[in-house]
This record gives C-alpha cells, sequence and structure tokens, in this order.
C-alpha cells in the first residue's frame, strides 16, 4: 500500500499517560488489531489537538501573544476576563461568532466564502508529521520535511484567494504582496533547509531528531545560518511583523483581510497563529533536537521539552513583532533575493564540503563539533561580510543631527557652523 | 495490492476531483477561477502520486505546481489588466475540442485493449533515497542539463519581463 | 524604485478613513503597482470655520478656538494667540508669566514631539511598541498641564497678559520628574528606531526635500531644519524671552525622513535644557497683567509666530476697535508643511507615502481649522 | 472495484485530452499556458502509473522522468508567462487571435 498508510509507527497514545495504555491494553484482547490501531490513532489526534493544539492557539497563541506584547508596550494587556483574563480568547470568539459575516457586493462570493476553509485546513494538516516525542507521531512518513513544505505552500493560494475576491484595492495590493513575497522567499527557505537535510542525511523529521539525539548536537549549532535565514523566511511567508507587507496595517489598512468580518476574519486570525506555532514546532523539530533535551527525556516526558522549546521559538516570533519596523515590499524582495539567496547557496556549498569530509572519515562523531564551531564563526563572518558588500554601512548614518547657535540660512553638510 | 476498501475511495474521489477540477479550467469564465480549478487539478493529481507511492513526487509536484506555478500564473493575471481576464473561446475552439475528444477516443481505446503486464506488489525501490541515487549516477548529465535549463529561464525571463524604463536605469548605472 | 510591481494604473483612496493618516485627511493617489504617479490631497473634512466664528466673540472668548485648531500643542496654539492679542493691544507680560508660559510651550513640545515620533514609527510598521512608550512619558506631561490648568488636552491656559493661574506647589516636584524622565526615554527611542536597520531602510532618502524645495513651499519646523537650513523662530525672532536660554537648533543632512525624525529627537533634548533653565531661574511676583475682559484693542493690525511643534505658527488679527477682532487669521504649520507632500510623494511607493506623511507630522484639526 | 493500471491510465488520458482541448481553445494566452500544464500533468500521472504497475527493471526510471518533467515545466511556466507579460506590454493584450502581426 502506500508509504502514508503502511508506516509502522503511528500514533502511538501510550506514550501519553498509563490510563489511556490500560484502556486500550483492555480493548486489545476484546477487539481485532485494527480497530484498536486507528483507535489509538484518533485518540492520539484528538489528544495532541486538546492537550497541545488547541491550548497553544488560544492561551499561548492568543493570550500569551496579547499579554506579552502588552508587557513589551509598557500596557497590561486583557486582564479583565476569568483570572489573569484566561478567559479573553474565549470571549473573543464568542464575539467573532456574534458577528455579522459581511460581504461586499461586488465581491466574488463563492471565492471569498472558501478561502478562510482552505486557509484553516493546511494548518491542521501541518501537525500531522511533527514529532511531539518518541513514537508520538500522527503520520511518519519518510518525507515529512517535503510533506511540510508543501503543506506550508497551500495557505498562500487561500490569502490570494481572500484577497482578490472581496474587490478591495486593499485587499488587492495584499494578494499581490503576498504572491510576490512567497515567490521570493520560498528558494531561500527550501536552500537553507537543504542544508539541514545535506547535513542529517535524511529528509524525515523524525530522523532529524535521532540525528541530533545519535550525535548529541542540535542541527542549530552546525547550521546557525540556516535557522537565521529560515527564522527570516518563515516569518515572510507567515506574514508576521517585520515582514508583514501583506497585511501592513499602517499602509494597506488590512491587506487581504480588509473586507473580513465575524468568525471569518477569526480563522485567519487565529490560524495565523496556528501556522506560526506550526512553524516554531519544525523548528524545534529540525534545529532543536526536537524531543530531545542531551539525555534529559530520559527523565522529563519528551513532548514536555518539545512544548517548551516549541514556545521559546514562538516567544522570538511575538519579540521580533513587538520590536520591529516593517520593512517595504521592494526592499523585502531585495533582501530574499540579494542577501538571503546567495547566503544559502555559501550555506549549502560549507554543508556539503563537510559532509564530504565526513563522509570520509567515516561519520566520525568528534568531527560534528568541529563543524559547529568553524560554522558558527563562518556565518558570522559571511554575513557581516555580504551586508558590507550589499552596502550595509551603520558608520554612514548619523544618529544625531548636527547642532547649530544661531538661525540662518542653508548649512550644507561638512560645512562647520 | 491495490485493495480493500480505501485505495478504492481514494482513487475515486480523486478522479472525480481532478477530472471536475480539469473541466472547470474549461468552461469557467473568469480567467482567476480557472487558476483555482487548476491548483485544485494540482493537488488532485498529487494524491493520485501519493495512491501510486511516489511520495517524494507527490510532494514535489504540490511544492513546485501549487507552490511555485499556479503562483505564478496567478502573479502574471493580476499583471494583466482586468479588460483582459476573461476565459472565453477563440474562433477555433470547436475543431480544437474536435481534436481532443478524437484524440480521447484513441486513448480510452488503446488503454483498455491493451492486454498490461502488471505487477499487484508495489517496486521496492521508488523511495526518495533510491530516486537521489538514480538522478546522481545513473541520470546525472540529463540532471545537470536540467540545472542549466532552469537557469537560462531564470535568466531569460528576467530579460523578457524588463520594461525599458528599468534598461535605461540600468544603462545609467 | 526599479523593484516594484507595476500593473496598470487605478486610483487608491488613502483616507479618509485610513489608520494611518491621523485623522480625516485623505490623498487620492493614481498608483502602477505599488508605483504612486499622482497624489492628490483632499480635506476639509474637519473644517469648523474657526476663522469667521471668531469674528463674533471677543478677544478672550477666542482662546478655547485656539485650543481646538492644533489639539496636540494647544499650548504652543494659546500662547501664539495671546502674543498676537498683546502685539495689537500693546499689553507687556511680567517676567514669570513669561517663564512659565516658555516651560509650558517646551513641555508641549515634548508631548507633542513624542506623539509624532510615537506616531511616525507606527507608520513605518513598527507595531504600537515605540508609540506606547512615547505615551507613557507624554502622560505624565499631560498629568502636569491637568494639575496647571485643570485640563489635559484643551488647556486653554495662557490668558492676554499672562496666564490663567499661578503654578500650583505639585507643579515643580512633577516638573524636575519629566526633566528627570526624558533623556533617558530619548535614548532608548534611539536604540530602538534610530540605529535599527530596517527602520533606516524605511525612512532614509524617502521623501527627500532639498532645501530649495523646502524654502520654495516655505516649510518651517521640522521640516525645514530637516533640510539642513538652520531655521527657528525661538532663535530667529525671539519672544517670551527666550533669548535669555541657552540652546541648539538641531538641522539634518540631507533633508529625509530619517533626518526629520532625528532632528523632533534632538530637538525634545533641546527642550529639556530650556525648561531645565527656565524652572531654575523661574522669577517671582505677578504672572499676568491685568487687562479688561472685553478689551478694544485701537485700530490696525498685529502678527504675531512662534515656534510650534509643527513649525511657524504664526496668528494675524485685524481689530476695527471693537471688542471682538475684524479679521481672525491662522497660519498653521501642517496646512503649509503638506504643501510639499505631492513632490514627496510621487515616484514612491505607496508605503513611502505613509511615511512621508507620518514625517510631516499632520493634525488635521490644524489643517481645516 | 479495484483500481489498477487502466483506470489511472484512463484517467491520465482524459487529462490530458482535457489539457489539449483547453490549450486549443482558449483565446488567453495565460489560459493556453494553464491547458499546457494540464498536459504535463497527465503525462506525469501516466509515468508514474507504469513506474508502479509494470513489470521492469528499474521502476525509478519512471520518476526520474517526471523529476525531470517538473523541472522543464517550472522552467517553462517562467518564461512563457514572462513572455505573456512581454507581449501584454508592448501590443496592450494577451488573446492569441489578435497576436497576428506577421499577417499581411
Amino acid at each position: 500500500m502506500t508509504p502514508f498508510l503502511t508506516s509502522d509507527r503511528w500514533y502511538d497514545i501510550r506514550d501519553l499517560g498509563n490510563l489511556s495504555s490500560a484502556i486500550l491494553e483492555a480493548l486489545d484482547k476484546v477487539l481485532p488489531f485494527e480497530v484498536v490501531y486507528i483507535l489509538a490513532a484518533v485518540i492520539g489526534f484528538v489528544a495532541s489537538f486538546l492537550l497541545f493544539v488547541l491550548p497553544s492557539q488560544l492561551f499561548v497563541g492568543v493570550y500569551g501573544e496579547r499579554r506579552l506584547i502588552g508587557r513589551m508596550q509598557s500596557r497590561l494587556g486583557p486582564n479583565r476576563v476569568g483570572p489573569f483574563g484566561l478567559l479573553q480568547p474565549i470571549a473573543d470568539a464568542i464575539k467573532l461568532i456574534q458577528k455579522e459575516a459581511l460581504t461586499p457586493t461586488q465581491a466574488d462570493r463563492a471565492v471569498m466564502y472558501v478561502a478562510p476553509i482552505l486557509f484553516v485546513m493546511p494548518a491542521v494538516l501541518l501537525w500531522a508529521v511533527i514529532p511531539f516525542g518518541e513514537h508520538m507521531v500522527i503520520a511518519d512518513i519518510p518525507v515529512s520535511l517535503m510533506y511540510f513544505l508543501a503543506v506550508s505552500s497551500l495557505p498562500v493560494i487561500a490569502t490570494f484567494m481572500a484577497g482578490w475576491s472581496a474587490n478591495n484595492k486593499y485587499s488587492l495590493f495584499g494578494a499581490m504582496r503576498i504572491v510576490s513575497m512567497v515567490i521570493s522567499y520560498e528558494s531561500p527557505l527550501v536552500l537553507t533547509l537543504l542544508g539541514a537535510v545535506v547535513l542529517t542525511g535524511t529528509i524525515s523529521l523524525s530522523g532529524m531528531v535521532a540525528w541530533a539525539d545519535e550525535f548529541n548536537i542540535w542541527v542549530v549549532f552546525v547550521q546557525p545560518l540556516a535557522l537565521v535565514i529560515y527564522f527570516i523566511c518563515v516569518s515572510a511567508e507567515l506574514n508576521r511583523t517585520p515582514v508583514d507587507i501583506a497585511e501592513a496595517e499602517s499602509e494597506i489598512v488590512a491587506g487581504y483581510l480588509t473586507e473580513y468580518s465575524g468568525m471569518k476574519w477569526g480563522l485567519f486570525y487565529g490560524m495565523d497563529i496556528g501556522y506560526a506555532l506550526a512553524a516554531s514546532g519544525f523548528i524545534t523539530t529540525v534545529f532543536l533536537g526536537g524531543w530531545t533535551f542531551f539525555g534529559l527525556e530520559a527523565w522529563i516526558p519528551g513532548w514536555l521539552i518539545f512544548i517548551a522549546k516549541t514556545y521559546l521559538i514562538y516567544f522570538l516570533f511575538i519579540w521580533t513583532r513587538g520590536t520591529l519596523p516593517r520593512l517595504r515590499a521592494d526592499q523585502l524582495m531585495a533582501f530574499a533575493w540579494k542577501f538571503l539567496l546567495p547566503l544559502g547557496v555559501f550555506n549549502l556549498l560549507i554543508v556539503s564540503t563537510e559532509r564530504m569530509l565526513w563522509f570520509e572519515q567515516d561519520y566520525a562523531k568528534g568531527l560534528v563539533y568541529v563543524f559547529a564551531a568553524v560554522n558558527i564563526a563562518l556565518s558570522a563572518v559571511l554575513v557581516y561580510v555580504w551586508a558590507r558588500f550589499n552596502g550595509y554601512r551603520p558608520e554612514r548614518t548619523p544618529t544625531r543631527p548636527r547642532l547649530v547657535k544661531q538661525a540662518g540660512g542653508y548649512i550644507p553638510v561638512g560645512e562647520r557652523s | 495490492m491495490m485493495d480493500g476498501f480505501g485505495p478504492s475511495l481514494a482513487f475515486w474521489v480523486l478522479a472525480a476531483i481532478t477530472l471536475v477540477a480539469a473541466g472547470g479550467v474549461m468552461v469557467s469564465r473568469n480567467l482567476l477561477h480557472a487558476v483555482l480549478f487548476l491548483i485544485l487539478t494540482f493537488v488532485g493529481v498529487a494524491g493520485f502520486f501519493v495512491l501510486l507511492s511516489a511520495d517524494f513526487i507527490a510532494m514535489a509536484q504540490v511544492i513546485i505546481y501549487v507552490g511555485a506555478i499556479a503562483v505564478l500564473v496567478l502573479f502574471a493575471v493580476l499583471l494583466t489588466p482586468r479588460s483582459s481576464r476573461d476565459n472565453s473561446e477563440t474562433r477555433w475552439a470547436a475543431p480544437g475540442i474536435l481534436l481532443a475528444v478524437c484524440l480521447a477516443a484513441i486513448f480510452l481505446f488503446v488503454v483498455h485493449d491493451t492486454a498490461w503486464r502488471t505487477v499487484d506488489a508495489a517496486p521496492a525501490n521508488l523511495s526518495a533515497a533510491s530516486l537521489g541515487r538514480a538522478l546522481l549516477s545513473t541520470w546525472v548529465v540529463p540532471f545537470e542539463i536540467a540545472s542549466v535549463l532552469l537557469t537560462a529561464a531564470l535568466v531569460g525571463a528576467i530579460m523578457l519581463t524588463r520594461s525599458p524604463e528599468e534598461e535605461a536605469e540600468d544603462a545609467l548605472a | 524604485m526599479s523593484g516594484v510591481i507595476k500593473s496598470e494604473p487605478f486610483v487608491i483612496n488613502i483616507g479618509p478613513q485610513h489608520p494611518s493618516t491621523h485623522g480625516v485627511f485623505r490623498i487620492k493617489a493614481t498608483v502602477d503597482g505599488e508605483k504612486v504617479i499622482d497624489a492628490e490631497m483632499v480635506m476639509g473634512y474637519l473644517h469648523r470655520s474657526m476663522e469667521k466664528l471668531a469674528e463674533e466673540r471677543t478677544y478672550t472668548q477666542n482662546i478655547p478656538f485656539t485650543d481646538r485648531t492644533d489639539y496636540l500643542s494647544s499650548m504652543s496654539n494659546n500662547l501664539g494667540y495671546c502674543l498676537a492679542v498683546e502685539k495689537l493691544a500693546g499689553i507687556e507680560v511680567p517676567p514669570r508669566g513669561n517663564a512659565i508660559r516658555v516651560i509650558m510651550a517646551e513641555l508641549q513640545r515634548l508631548a507633542s514631539h513624542c506623539m509624532a515620533v510615537g506616531a511616525f514609527a507606527n507608520d513605518t510598521g513598527a507595531w504600537q511598541t515605540p508609540v506606547m512608550w512615547a505615551f507613557r512619558e507624554r502622560e505624565k506631561i499631560l498629568d502636569i498641564f491637568e494639575v496647571t490648568s485643570g485640563a489635559r488636552l484643551t488647556c486653554n491656559y495662557m490668558r492676554i497678559g499672562g496666564v490663567a493661574f499661578d503654578l500650583r506647589p505639585e507643579f515643580e516636584p512633577m516638573v524636575r520628574r519629566v526633566l528627570r524622565d526624558f533623556p533617558p526615554f530619548i535614548d532608548e527611542m534611539e536604540g530602538l528606531l534610530s540605529g535599527n536597520e530596517i527602520f533606516i531602510a524605511r525612512t532614509k532618502g524617502v521623501g527627500v526635500l532639498t532645501p530649495e524645495m523646502a524654502t520654495n513651499a516655505s516649510l518651517s519646523g521640522p521640516m525645514l531644519r530637516g533640510s539642513g537650513i538652520a531655521w527657528d523662530i525661538r532663535k530667529a525672532d525671539p519672544y517670551c524671552g527666550y533669548e535669555q536660554y541657552d540652546f541648539d537648533i538641531p538641522i539634518g543632512y540631507n533633508g529625509d525622513s530619517y533626518d526629520r525624525f532625528i532632528v523632533r529627537l534632538e530637538e525634545m533634548r533641546q527642550s529639556v535644557r530650556i525648561i531645565q533653565q527656565a524652572l531654575d531661574g523661574l522669577p517671582g511676583g505677578p504672572f499676568r497683567t491685568e487687562v479688561p475682559l472685553a478689551l478694544r484693542p485701537p485700530k490696525g493690525e498685529a502678527y504675531a509666530r512662534i515656534e510650534s511643534p509643527r513649525g511657524e505658527l504664526g496668528y494675524y488679527l485685524v481689530s476695527d476697535e471693537g471688542p471682538s477682532p475684524y479679521r481672525f487669521h491662522i497660519r498653521p504649520p501642517s496646512f503649509i508643511n503638506l504643501s510639499a507632500l505631492k513632490e514627496m510623494t510621487v515616484g514612491g511607493t505607496v508605503a513611502d507615502a505613509i511615511v512621508v506623511l507620518g514625517s510631516i507630522d499632520i493634525v488635521v484639526g490644524e489643517i481645516d481649522r | 472495484m479495484t483500481p489498477g493500471l487502466e483506470h489511472f491510465l484512463t484517467v491520465g488520458a482524459l487529462l490530458f485530452c482535457l489539457g489539449l482541448a483547453i490549450s486549443l481553445s482558449k483565446r488567453n494566452a495565460i489560459g493556453v499556458l494553464m491547458g499546457v500544464e494540464l498536459m504535463l500533468n497527465a503525462v506525469n500521472l501516466t509515468l508514474i502509473a507504469f513506474s508502479r504497475f509494470t513489470v521492469s527493471p528499474n521502476p525509478i526510471a519512471g520518476h526520474t522522468f517526471v523529476v525531470f518533467i517538473l523541472t522543464v515545466a517550472a522552467a517553462e511556466a517562467a518564461v512563457a508567462l514572462a513572455l505573456a507579460v512581454a507581449v501584454y506590454r508592448n501590443r496592450e493584450t494577451v488573446d492569441v487571435d489578435r497576436l497576428n502581426l506577421l499577417r499581411s
């Protein structure tokens, strides 16, 4: 049958707790094997959804993000509904459901209705291949990294549909921007992931975690540049500030979301967070060793480590959002093509060379630590040199104006007053 | 081997989705709708690839066709003006469709009249790793030529779409 | 601008309801893809006919109107109007009144520039953080205004011949606290924005005003100083005893949005210096010259100008010896500064247009009056 | 009914003919391009089906072909769309019926 269906490691609920494993073992005795197997998968999916995705979405994504951003902006954030304002996301959802879902008269109604649904589906599908812990992956397919990339290229279509169908010029701007940005950022994104793939020699996410476990080093230490580029690219694809040009509030009102209201808007908003969380989980799995922590996973459940790392990466998303201004659309394009893409190619060259050396040394365990040290230094140098080459001259931008004592006419630059 | 209810159901659903969506490309008057139907077709074909144990190809299909080509087409549609976004037929539509119908008849006849020698079990070495090995050993020359082709296409596309102002800007620089 | 996307030209309305127009202002921009090829300013959505209404009220009754032109710097507007009336009627202001006026005007400049800098950062896309930080500091100044005049935004504090009330005892510690808190805050903003590569990329070289363009459009304030022209009414034509205080005029380098931003930041530092000096040397004595409530200035005309946070704010009054002005005219800096907007936006992108509009720091109440 | 090689080939043939009909009948150059993409997809489907079902010493060859077709399709789409945009810029139309500069 297909690799999707034949993989022998489905989601195994037994890792989550003894109660469910007891139930399943009891069922195993009375029911046929396949039924119990599928039951375990379903329970595992529901459990992971209830235990991780939904709480993350609501309480880390919506509440935590607003609360943290509030603290960064010296305000309190939501603190009225429930204890510490924890029920705020639910109150928001109730409000959004009550609101009327408006559709402009000249809008393309069918497309406008379908777009939010299409936007939600990939966000759920993405979690299928992320390993929460040992054997705790819903579909452990051999090409899970490719699967993640493929599925995460789908929401672009939905956002484009949303922007185009509303028949609003701001929405159309958002649609144009997101389409052009995704074309530009897809290539450095895939190139940098290729670095991680070449290093670990697998395109299975479980395989990558296993690699990190085997060599006792996370991919990020050997591929620091790849993580940085991937983080920037994925922020661009997810429309997170500082690269949220598709829904840039101060420029094009809300971009492709301008004409949406009610729960249709809520789906876009909620799933934006869902995609950021999924990307955090992906970064954790590929670059930060997934559910392993240098042997600590023997004492702490792996899924707790995974969730902690995911939230840490998500905090980075929140932090950049709270701090940085937004780049212009053409600057973003130039950044992708002139800066990130060449750096990704350099990175790939370096890691391929290292992989070749490593192969000749018969994958000696110590060598990877040498690579890590070399790569960290090399990445810093590369970024700086390439930035200088691209015209990065901070010393040419004075941060203080000139001061003069007397009022008068024009004073050319360089003239003492 | 394609036994069992699941693969059968998957096949029929995918066939329906793919062919209906392809028909949608044909009949929809709005060019944007046609592109959206085209994307659905691509996804359906990717589903077929999964069903045929070609998981790497399926993912590549989604990444390249949906993530890149369809987005490019959408972009091109946006760059052409609203007035030329209809998807109507030319005067020569009828002969073209007739030709396609005839061809379909021939194809179907050939497909169903030939006694194909088929195997039931999927071949063992259809994994991504063996594909990579094949690409870099047996097929390494076409592989390199394909990369040259891609580069040429990239450069060519950039040169084609440059506007006169940009040429002037570059001439000054 | 070769990297921007092109399409067929179409018209896009930036405003009157738009998050970044700072009020009900509208730019009718014709764009080709993202590139702005034509921009038309549409204003008047907030017109309240103040100049005509003022002809029906007494000189003192007109002071609250001036609060409501530039509602972000009501103190400066009060001051400009009172100076014009005093010039018309020949009234002297006691030294304590002048010093209080200077402190208030400079506090108002701090508050207004906080708003300008924060909103500008918001326009570049620094989502809410700088603006909230700036509001935190502005709040302390508004508290001072509330303690002194009873109102936070529309203070109505200046009177013809001085100020409305004397300072309260809480005033000085509160101002000292502001003076203590402000320099670190400005450094903080500088660290957050001035050295930020993205911020520089967004603002450097955007909306460049050459000195010729700036003078031809008769711009003033930070707009003019950003273009490298050392011009400040406080130095060129001192009022309220500004000549006693030691401060510098910050001027920019190329006249782009970035220069206007750093000029505003530096002006806040200079304002802190002025307040420090004025507070240290605050004279005693009366704070107001008593003038009749129904003032009838002699026949004639007067024009008084001050350096408001946005530039040269002028009030022109004509008296026919009646109890109310025969003609009342405001030279609003926002309105005049806006005249250069088209030249600065055409050729850039829509995103640039927003940044340029933010760097002008308009207040629509003042444009439409 | 259990799907076999014939079923996949039928879908591929129908898809190919639909693509052909689209590319022959559409007025818009982008529509023509979409038809071509459909035909390429149909060919891919057929190749993968053969590689999966037929007796072959080297079944991965079918996959390799598909990889090359994907590459060519990407290049073709980029160039064709660039052509469409360039043609529009010069002729103000992408209607293939009206691109008849060479007609006397």
